[in-house]
């Protein structure tokens, strides 16, 4: 076993959270550099679906944004923005959906909008919703990739740009939401998954080397533990040496 | 509640939403039987056409077999007619010669539509005979207007309830056509129209190509099939060629395998209409057909040698 | 001068009506044919836009359907059937729409849907809406090209499938249609125009040969003559000849 | 009155609607100025950038510079920045550099979006500075999902004052954006939202080649461009080429040239982002930007050198 850096653990465990055959909407960064991990490795027909607007994109290289031109030359679809929308998100065909965070809460809620102060004047300015309100409604899952720690672990999110379970149990499908909701949120320490009757992120898996201590300490929350709490299996070889070389694309491209 | 903001996020108890899978209009998609799953994979099966009209359209189905002239499924149509589906409500925004074959042959109860006519030459004399003599069965009518039907694909491809449009306004469709509605912009006060989606259980098209792994290309004037086909239960898409890889077509639309349920491949399926770089529209058939659909006996007579005795590559 | 047919001089009043540079919603049949030939003669920068989903469709040839490939082959771009009405005609970017009509009342209001008997059992069954109602009531203007016949020319038609002036004056703006209306008939008689004040079909042309008694035969409401009353140029050799040339490829293609 | 049906149709005296030329949104389109009638026809008239700017966008429009992180009009960003335009409100899903450039040089006044960001690179520091700040001028923002903001433009290319979707619901967005409503379905009941039409005064988009007519094609990922410029009162086009002929491409989107105001042929009119077929992203660029934009002196010291200085093909 090669050595091996908190983020690479992270990206593995999200590219084997992907089954092979399911459609999966992807973001840039590390969730797309996880689903194509995915399709390089276990998941051969994994369906990448990028909202610029490319369905079943089977880049070569890890993509430098959303809208790369390697996404367009290799998709099986390029299509107009609002049908991804319209037509492949909002009817539930696409099975994952893969955000990320800039804070999450207990039950999966999460905030990329403002940090802090107050909307109109906030502390810290973040990108926005894009896409991630109407994912985190639609697909029949959602898996969150972020890393842990007390800063983005918080007890409550300052705007909830994506709901998760809302405030627990019956919430989405009070609002009428239809998708699963965030099944599984997959961190630098561990793997969270939702527990099916509270609906509270529960840690269910370490990352090999981490204590529950450490991942405590890195929730901003009274965290839930699984009672049979296993360990992730380290990143193969192969896991790491296509990791690598998928990431190498990207400088080399860069 | 407003469903809008956040609302009440209370405590239940019941959480049985979060173990549910996703059940809305495309649920079943992805679970009619063997056609969808194959070793886990999500792509379209590969099936001979008897066996896909076998297997996907049903009595009593509400079945878009779509088309704008261009690429028409009479293949299957014809399958159709030999399996004897019957109570079928069909759906078509131009409903030509197949349906006239298909009102004909007893298949269909009710026809969902805009505009029903042998187009370039005249009318559909089978379609008359039913609607002023109910023969062979009676048919009833849903009329509506195309930028109503096409809507109406729209929302149902889209997963919502309705669409909405400027239409109808002052016609006497609303008379006769339950489903027209009029709706307000929540903003602006102004009142529009509302058609309810459109989300047959099979929807039926015909393209030029599939590759194996059941993605489906076709270009030319491609009309209403790819909102037909995404707002449908099922879907099963005729092809003229099976190939190994989809090359890149000027005008193509796209349908990924694993947003169908089956391909069968018909080459020759959309004759006498045509495919757009394969075979070109058998105009003298059109010109035909209006001689040989004014009369029950010649129309009976024509169904039985060539849809009842040909096999289903007929 | 050539001899020539009363369906000739129709489609050639109706040709000439139409301005070069204009964009033109063209059904099949008697409408394609002078939109063609106009195309070919003295506006051959009219956008001739086909519902099918061919937009600037130029044919060699008079197309065999409203979904000929020559459409497709010649257009400028081909889009799917829901843009056309939605993006195209909804909006109010098309200058005209040419419809044809089963039967026409003084107001332009037009029926092909049933004749006769009632809806559920009428005397004769017609193809019904198609594109018409929206084309009716978005497009700048519309031309009716028609053959004209008290059987066709009726005081009420027996159903409103699109809507002309309705009942007449401001009828239009209450029912928030906001294309101008029919403001011309073409029949193989000669030319009506919508009167500006009373919104009324008034005979303003006549065609070569024809007398107004003879139109007024042929019209099922007391039919209203302007002052200024006129008659067509007959055709000219030029448009006869590129007239049974283009009517010659449909021969040829069938 | 229900205008769905064919209501009162009673005769009164003034006929003016008759008379009156069609005056919907896009009325506009086809009068303004010169630019869309040029010896009676119908087209897009090929202009310099710097004129096209100068007559089309105004201070105080609204404004649209669409793309997806391909085909982005930077050249037209800049000319703008150059002209020094005034209280824009900018309109974009996703605003990236060259909305923050123009929000640093004090270009606008109100940003509607749903996403910015330096794509694959981080944040945008000129836009956090304006919000954060108020610098160099305050900012207000219209936040939207990109589900809502696309389905905005469709509605303002759909001649419709709004559109429907499933979206925002239980989100903190409607709390802050007063424009998100919802709304019910009249057949069906169920509560759906609803987003108003956006129809900016100007769209400008940059895409591979126009024809002398002004025929606009574009390929690669085309994003919401077709709709944003549908939706705007009057549009912009810059290209990397004009050409004879525009031979089919696989993919392509076609914008006919009476649907837009002007032409602008800027080779390299997209960089630092990349135009399918011609030019690829300078990935390079985008990260330097963060560095360049962190400071306000680095920053006003990049326009200065590379924008106010350079020339309308910059």
């Amino acid at each position: 076993m090669s050595q091996y850096t908190a983020d690479e653990m992270m990206t593995v465990a999200a590219a084997r959270q992907l089954r092979d055959g399911t459609a999966c909407f992807v973001g840039i960064g590390l969730p797309s550099t996880a689903a194509n991990l995915a399709r390089a490795t276990h998941a051969p027909d994994l369906v990448l679906i990028y909202e610029s607007g490319c369905l079943g994109a089977k880049p070569d290289r890890l993509p430098l944004s959303i809208g790369d031109g390697v996404l367009a030359d290799t998709a099986d679809a390029v299509i107009p923005v609002p049908e991804v929308f319209n037509y492949w998100l909002q009817p539930g065909r696409i099975d994952v959906g893969f955000l990320g965070a800039a804070q999450l809460d207990r039950y999966g809620n999460i905030n990329t909008t403002v940090i802090g102060g107050d909307y109109t004047d906030p502390k810290v300015r973040l990108p926005g919703a894009g896409g991630a309100p109407e994912i985190a409604a639609s697909c029949g899952e959602v898996v969150v990739i972020v890393r842990q720690s007390r800063r983005t672990f918080t007890e409550r999110v300052d705007f909830v740009t994506s709901v998760g379970y809302g405030a627990g149990p019956g919430d989405r499908a009070r609002l009428g939401l239809r998708g699963g909701g965030p099944r599984t949120v997959i961190t630098d320490l561990g793997v969270l998954e939702a527990d099916p009757d509270s609906c509270e992120l529960t840690l269910t898996r370490l990352h090999p080397g981490v204590t529950v201590e450490r991942v405590r300490e890195a929730t901003g929350w009274p965290l839930a533990v699984a009672d049979d709490l296993s360990t992730n299996e380290p990143p193969t070889a192969e896991e790491l040496t296509v990791l690598r070389a998928l990431e190498a694309t990207m400088r080399a491209a860069a | 509640m407003n469903p809008v903001g956040r609302g009440a996020l209370t405590n239940v108890t019941n959480a049985d939403y979060v173990r549910d899978k996703y059940a809305g209009p495309h649920a079943e998609q992805r679970s009619v039987g063997a056609m969808t799953q194959e070793a886990g994979r999500l792509m379209a099966k590969l099936v001979p056409l008897a066996d896909g009209v076998a297997e996907l359209v049903r009595d009593g189905d509400t079945v878009a077999l779509e088309g704008f002239t261009h690429l028409i499924p009479f293949a299957a149509g014809h399958e159709i007619i030999r399996q004897e589906r019957r109570d079928l409500t069909l759906v078509r925004m131009t409903p030509d010669v197949i349906y006239d074959q298909l009102i004909g042959a007893g298949c269909a109860r009710r026809l969902v539509f805009s505009w029903g006519g042998n187009p370039g030459v005249g009318s559909l004399h089978r379609f008359r005979d039913a609607v002023q003599n109910s023969w062979p069965v009676p048919l009833e009518l849903e009329e509506h207007s195309h930028a109503g039907m096409a809507n109406r694909y729209v929302a149902g491809a889209s997963g919502l309830p309705f669409a909405v449009l400027r239409g109808y306004t002052g016609t006497d469709l609303p008379r006769h056509t339950g489903n027209i509605r009029s709706i307000d912009c929540p903003f602006t006060g102004e009142t529009l129209t509302a058609v309810p989606a459109l989300n047959p259980d099979v929807t039926v098209v015909h393209a030029q190509r599939a590759d194996r792994a059941g993605n489906v290309q076709m270009w030319g004037i491609t009309g209403v099939q790819k909102e037909a086909v995404l707002a449908a239960r099922r879907s099963l898409v005729t092809v003229e060629e099976i190939v190994d890889e989809l090359t890149p077509v000027p005008g193509q639309v796209v349908l990924p395998g694993w947003a169908i349920t089956a391909v069968a491949h018909v080459p020759g399926g959309a004759h006498p209409s045509y495919a757009h770089g394969y075979s070109v529209r058998d105009n003298a058939f059109y010109v035909a057909w209006d001689e040989i659909s004014r009369d029950r006996d010649t129309f009976q007579d024509w169904i039985e040698r060539h849809v009842q005795n040909a096999g289903a590559t007929a």
